[in-house]
């Protein structure tokens, strides 16, 4: 698996133009055939979704030879199969793909397969194999997994008898969410450990407060909190803050400049990173695909079909390392 | 009938009355605002169920559980309040609930046959059976409900207050409609606060007080009108217009109305009132006569002319310049013109002083309407009750008194006396008067040629958007004002 | 004055062809763009026609979203799916129309015979309904396995996408119900005054009653749809379709209060939002920009259009 | 009646309350509890009592959220918080009421004076003030660097919450305003029959606007209350907040349709929902159930209220 294939500069304000990352410079950077990139995803109504189409954006404006068309953002998935179709009318070389739901968008990713679009799926998986040539994972059970087994090894570590373990998970309807969760609950059965609190936000800063308020009034003690998201994170923090509560160890998710920075400033206790990069290297991808280039850093000559993404633990340990890669949310 | 009663929460509005019709007569039902007139008819229509008492139908005990049994027993009702469907056409208004159709699909030309038949009948086939009611004027509506009425061929038909809106015209071609059913053995049952009408086309009466029956069966014809009144009112009241100041107001006009034109309504029309006079618009139904004192209070933006107060000129179409320089009007729908249905009498009544902002004073404010309420006698007298649950006629009192309060120096009265009965109706007139003598200028409009010449000083004959004549009130009489309006609609 | 409005509406729904066209060029105006909006219109078309008749009845729901997501998770369920293998797919449309009418019944009992405000009734269940499809679901989403339901709907008859042609029928059909039946004559009164109504002998509670149900039917009808379309039921379907409904139907010139309504102005509503979405993706605007534009554009296209009506009824006087 | 209203109101949290302390026992009934759910009550209720002036008054105003958003990201970007940094913070909170106040003013004087439908009017601001957010924030979340701020809006007067002061502040400023004043009399009676009020020589377009503005001001209240608890500004603050304000005015009592209003059943609306929640995540339930729970809730509370309501009203006519 390829970890962060991301830039350097992770402020998509300030692209350094050609520039191949963190990993090796290739040849591959060199302007080549002109390629007409569709990108569709979500609606960008939270922090991690907004870090996505910022880098998406910022990584095609580096290529002087990468036209990217940017569909609304939306949840319906109705709404975004029409823009996939638009694409797909449109006649653009490549579609990087973030679906608001894997299962459904599959159908219409086939037809622009058929159709002889280069189709990049990113984070949700398709229920097909036949509907994209490449997929680029975030692993949301591996975040859930990673999560956990560090959970794990708090309790070892501080010998906590019988801990207080609660979940803040983001919008429950997801499945994304319940992947995560499940992630989570597996790891956590390993230790002989369960979730004791659970509560839902939303993914937006205000509910994170919300539902973190009133889980601590539900349980007056903690011992370790997984927050599945750093976006909803800030408001879960400020409610902690607020209370005047840090008995427990507070877990992050996704890693955003903010957690990497209370994590240095000894306020949180680790973040799990799950890379916003993932679009953006989703459109690298498809522009090489189309360039009929491989990737510089493998001997195979062809894109490989499917990238899963590392979900790396940060803690005070090796902030330092990651803090240069978290998103500002 | 017998025994009838109806209780609402907080008041009694029937309490035993006895009603008897015999096919084929015009039954009159008298009695004063509130005394229970149009609650007894929406017993007989099936939208209230009494709380005690009898109904027999031809001789057969029924109840008539909702309107749908009314309507198949063979009652059909021209309610008080019009019910139209603003949204509808003239046709689905009248045929709501008994359409022409076939498998559920409206039989569109068959259905607006029906309606121009019906509107012919009742002398207005120019009204289109497509136009949408909404767009109506109110005599027009009166009109559509009355087609609507004689849709259902019923064989008793219920007309509560049909004329209150209508000019002698309208309610002489009401009358040959109404004999033209009794002759065909149809029973009606006739409400009207003009005691004149009822002469006319009445059979029998039956006086209500007070949701009682005080007398049945009286011979509409014979029976004196002094002994009709005192039974509805219990006291004897003259039924006629006060006295006219007899000198010669010679102060500037305080409404001076100049050219004023409402483009595809009315046009030119000039008028002015000197404090203390009162004038009225003569005219039939649809001549343009509210639209005129709507656009000199602002409520309708004029195309042409002016509006003077005091020799300033309000500001076009805006209603709170006019207010503010002392003008009031009481408009013709009071239900969805003047009045906040679910507030109480005293916040209805206080609406116009509200302009200036602050604190409410309760008990200041309940006093001034209290007092209100007992100078025009508003019945039940209860300030804190909502006007919903008013009889017309009082609702009518309540709009007054909002006037009244403001102490306006104009006042505009558009049908003043609708559905109002006689002895409020002498209480309005005196009311109208000593308002004239203590210097404001009134407006009055009224579809009754009797009523506008008996308390205005002065009159304006309005026909087709035009002022055709204008003279003192003392020289003209109902034929002539007739004949001219006939000719300015020939011309 | 009700032609004016429709008048209006087919004005900026041709402006904004227009535009599309002179911004977009080809890539706009070809057979296969209009058929991706027409397609996009079709789902939430359905909605917006079968919420007309509840607004002109006087009523709101604000449930029609939770109600389709209920209604493609329950005709997805392993059990439906396995009964349809056995039987037909029909089983699965069958299913859906059930509980997308069951929906409607409970709304409409709640709000006639109940007497509780819309609002009230359909927000509780906004919440109920979507939280049962969450439980249904377990959260997944359930994938729909029959190709022969997918290519029914997925197909087209003489070059018409079989979705376009549900809308059109659909739309069809509620204008013919509005405007030419007694049951649309009577929705419209019950709508207008509903004591005139009552009055005049309408059953009002059942019609009420009838026209949530027949709303929950169209709501299963457009869960169909995006089965078809997604090829899954979710829980998370229909979000927010009950904003954009309601706002296709206002923007047609339906009363919100009640009394008045168009199919026609409600299916021109839906196709400008849909044209409008399409138009800004093919020129490429960002999201947030959509948003404000959008914004803009409503208010303007109103204020237009309200001159247009106001102009033309003044003639109209004369 | 109305007082009716508000005893099942209290009765409904009451037993609510009940309902808590037995299965949440001591971690229900304790203070900290208590002022977590007024907490979590005091920035929706601030807004819900805007909207109790604005419904009350006849219209309808979908963009609270949006307004939330945008007036909380435009006090916390870099100029305000640097100017708010050389001055007082005072400037941030003054920047988010001007700007709510400003968003109310359009929608005001569009309903008012554009004569659009406020459906439409709020709708397209929904759009444009979310997206304008988005842009001025770049989708950040853009951090409350004062102290000062956080310090004080965070901090608590004689044991109660600054913010939970505020909500009661802006309850007891509403309840006096619309029923102790000439402004609240004159909104009852335009909601009421806005003809009748414009008859009356009421200046209703203007009046209107203020109704409008007065709840943009509410919006930027609640800006700066979220900008406290959150130490945040961003464009997803006061996501579905119109749902959530209306749903709580108009389970208080208040009526949709206009003319009848009652800031003391906003606020025990608002007070039921938080606390609703509250009991949920103290027992631990699962959203999904929480939401079939809640609107099972919905139901049957406004069923029991009427009948309270009918009851009561017999015995009183008796
Ligand atoms: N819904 C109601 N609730 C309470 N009281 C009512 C209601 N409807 C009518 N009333 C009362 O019943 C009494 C009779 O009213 P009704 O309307 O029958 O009078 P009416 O004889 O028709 O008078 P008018 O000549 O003014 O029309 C009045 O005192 C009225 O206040
Ligand atoms: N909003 C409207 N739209 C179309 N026509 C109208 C409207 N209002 C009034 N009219 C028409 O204008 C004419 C004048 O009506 P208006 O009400 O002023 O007459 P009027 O003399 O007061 O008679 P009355 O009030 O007794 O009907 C009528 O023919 C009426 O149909
Ligand atoms: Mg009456
Ligand atoms: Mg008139």
């Amino acid at each position: 698996a390829v970890a962060l294939t991301a830039c350097t500069s992770n402020t998509p304000s300030a692209p350094a133009p050609g520039a191949g990352g963190g990993n090796a410079a290739s040849p591959n950077d060199a302007p080549g055939k002109k390629v007409t990139i569709g990108f569709s995803g979500p609606a960008a109504d939270h922090g991690w979704l907004a870090a996505i189409n910022n880098f998406a954006t910022a990584e095609a404006k580096k290529y002087s030879d990468v036209t990217l068309r940017v569909a609304e953002g939306t949840n319906d998935a109705s709404m975004q199969i029409s823009h996939i179709e638009t694409f797909i009318n449109d006649k653009v070389d490549a579609i990087v793909l973030l679906p608001t739901d894997g299962a459904a968008l599959t159908s219409v990713a086939t037809k622009a397969t058929q159709a002889g679009i280069t189709v990049v799926n990113v984070d949700r998986e398709f229920s097909s194999s036949f509907a994209a040539r490449t997929t680029i994972l975030g692993d949301n059970y591996g975040m859930g997994v990673s999560a956990g087994t560090h959970a794990c090894q708090l309790v070892k570590d501080k010998k906590l008898a019988d801990p207080v373990i609660a979940e803040i998970a983001g919008i429950d309807a997801l499945p994304l969410t319940q992947d995560r969760s499940r992630g989570f609950a597996d790891a956590l059965k390993s230790c002989g450990q369960t979730v004791d609190r659970r509560v839902a936000a939303q993914f937006t800063v205000e509910s994170g407060e919300a539902a973190a308020a009133n889980l601590l009034q539900a349980a007056p003690k903690l011992d370790i909190v997984w927050n599945h998201d750093d976006d909803q994170g800030v408001g879960v923090k400020a409610a902690f803050d607020a209370a005047k509560r840090s008995e427990f160890a507070f877990i992050g998710g996704a890693g955003s400049a903010n957690a990497m920075r209370w994590i240095k400033a000894g306020q949180m206790a680790a973040t799990v990173i799950y890379p916003p990069t993932q679009a953006a290297d989703g459109i690298r991808l498809a522009r090489l695909l189309v360039q009929q280039k491989g990737m510089s850093d493998l001997l195979q000559v062809e894109v490989p079909r499917r990238i899963v993404l590392n979900a790396p633990v940060v803690t005070s340990s090796n902030v330092d390392k990651y803090l240069p890669l978290g998103f500002e949310s | 009938m017998r025994g009838i009663v109806k209780l609402f929460p907080g008041a009694r509005a029937l309490d035993g009355v006895d009603l008897g019709v015999r096919p084929g007569e015009v039954h009159c039902l008298l009695g004063q605002n509130g005394a229970g007139k149009s609650t007894l008819i929406k017993v007989i229509a099936g939208v209230h169920r009494p709380d005690a008492g009898e109904i027999r139908w031809r001789g057969e005990p029924v109840t008539l559980a909702d309107p749908q049994a009314a309507t198949r027993l063979g009652v059909a009702t021209l309610p008080q309040e019009l019910d139209l469907v603003d949204g509808l056409s003239v046709a689905d208004n009248i045929h709501l609930g008994h359409e022409h159709a076939r498998f559920g699909f409206t039989r569109r030309s068959r259905t607006a046959r029906a309606t121009t038949a019906l509107l012919t009948r009742l002398g207005h086939p120019e009204i289109r059976p497509g136009a949408e009611a909404g767009g109506l004027s109110a005599a027009e509506r009166q009109i559509v409900s009355m087609a609507r009425a004689l849709s259902h061929d019923a064989s008793l038909l219920v007309l509560d207050e049909p004329s209150a809106v209508l000019d002698q015209r309208e309610v002489a071609r009401l009358f040959t409609v109404i004999r033209e059913l009794t002759a065909a053995g149809v029973a009606i049952i006739y409400i009207s606060h003009r005691l004149e009408e009822i002469r006319e086309i009445g059979d029998r009466v039956t006086v209500l007080k007070d949701g009682r029956t005080v007398a049945g069966g009286l011979d509409a014809a014979s029976t004196p009108t002094k002994d009709i009144v005192r039974m509805m009112t219990g006291r004897a009241i003259e039924y006629a217009f006060p006295p006219r100041t007899e000198e010669v107001i010679d102060a500037e006009p305080v409404l001076d109305v100049r050219g004023l034109s409402l483009e595809g309504r009315f046009a030119d029309v000039s008028l002015s009132v000197k404090p203390g006079e009162v004038v009225g618009l003569a005219g039939l139904v649809g001549s343009g006569r509210s639209e005129i004192i709507e656009t000199v209070y602002g409520a309708r933006k004029a195309t042409g002319g002016t509006v003077a107060v005091d020799g300033r000129t309000l500001r076009p179409g805006s209603v709170p310049a006019a207010v503010a320089s002392g003008l009031g009007l009481c408009p013709e729908e009071r239900k969805s013109q003047a009045l906040v249905l679910g507030d109480p009498v005293s916040h209805n009544i206080t609406m116009a002083t509200l302009d200036r902002a602050g604190f409410l004073d309760f008990a200041a404010e309940r006093a001034a309407a209290g007092e209100l309420v007992a100078a025009l006698d508003v019945r039940p007298s209860d300030v804190d009750r909502e006007v919903r649950t008013l009889s017309g006629g009082n609702q009518q009192k309540v709009v007054l008194a909002r006037w009244l309060l403001r102490e306006c120096r104009v006042l505009l009265l558009d049908e003043p006396t609708r559905g109002v009965d006689v002895g409020a109706r002498s209480e309005i007139y005196a009311l109208v008067r000593d308002l004239a003598h203590r210097g404001v200028a009134v407006v009055v409009v009224s579809s009754e040629i009797e009523e506008v010449l008996g308390l205005a000083d002065r009159v304006l004959v309005v026909a087709g958007g035009r002022v055709l004549h204008e003279a003192p009130a003392g020289e003209l009489t109902e034929h002539d004002v007739l004949d001219i309006v006939l000719r300015g609609e020939a011309a | 004055m009700k032609g004016n409005r429709t008048l209006g509406l087919v004005i900026a729904l041709g402006l904004l062809c227009v535009v599309g066209a002179a911004t977009a060029g080809d890539r706009f105006a070809s057979v296969d763009n209009l058929l991706t909006v027409l397609r996009l219109a079709s789902v939430i078309g359905v909605v917006s026609v079968g919420m007309t008749f509840v607004i002109t009845g006087g009523g709101i729901d604000l449930s029609v979203g939770a109600i389709v997501a209920l209604s493609s998770v329950w005709a997805t369920t392993l059990a439906t799916q396995s009964m349809a293998e056995d039987v037909h797919w029909i089983v699965m449309v069958g299913c859906a129309l059930l509980v997308g009418a069951g929906c409607g019944l409970v709304n409409g009992l709640l709000v006639a015979y109940g007497k509780i405000a819309p609002f009230i009734v359909t927000l509780a269940m906004l919440a109920g309904a979507r939280g049962l499809a969450e439980i249904i679901a377990n959260r997944r989403t359930q994938i729909v396995r029959d190709q022969g339901f997918i290519e029914f709907f997925g197909g087209s008859v003489l070059g018409v996408p079989v979705l376009v042609l549900v809308f059109a029928l659909v739309a069809a059909g509620g204008w013919v119900l509005l405007n030419r039946t007694t049951f649309g004559r009577r929705t419209l009164a019950i709508g207008g005054n509903p004591e005139a109504a009552r009055l005049a002998g309408l059953k009002v509670a059942r019609h009420t009653t009838l026209l949530y149900v027949l709303l929950g039917l169209a709501c299963g009808i457009a869960a169909v749809m995006l089965m078809a379309r997604t090829t899954t039921g979710t829980s998370t379907h229909g979000g927010l379709y009950e904003l954009d409904a309601i706002a296709a139907v206002v923007i047609g010139g339906t009363l919100l209060s009640g009394g008045r309504g168009t199919v026609v102005g409600t299916v021109l509503g839906v196709l400008i939002f849909t044209t409008l979405t399409n138009v800004f993706t093919l020129n490429n605007l960002d999201t947030s920009t959509q948003a404000v534009a959008k914004g803009v554009i409503i208010v303007v296209a109103v204020l237009l259009q309200q001159r247009l009506a106001n102009r033309a009824g003044e003639s109209h006087a004369r």
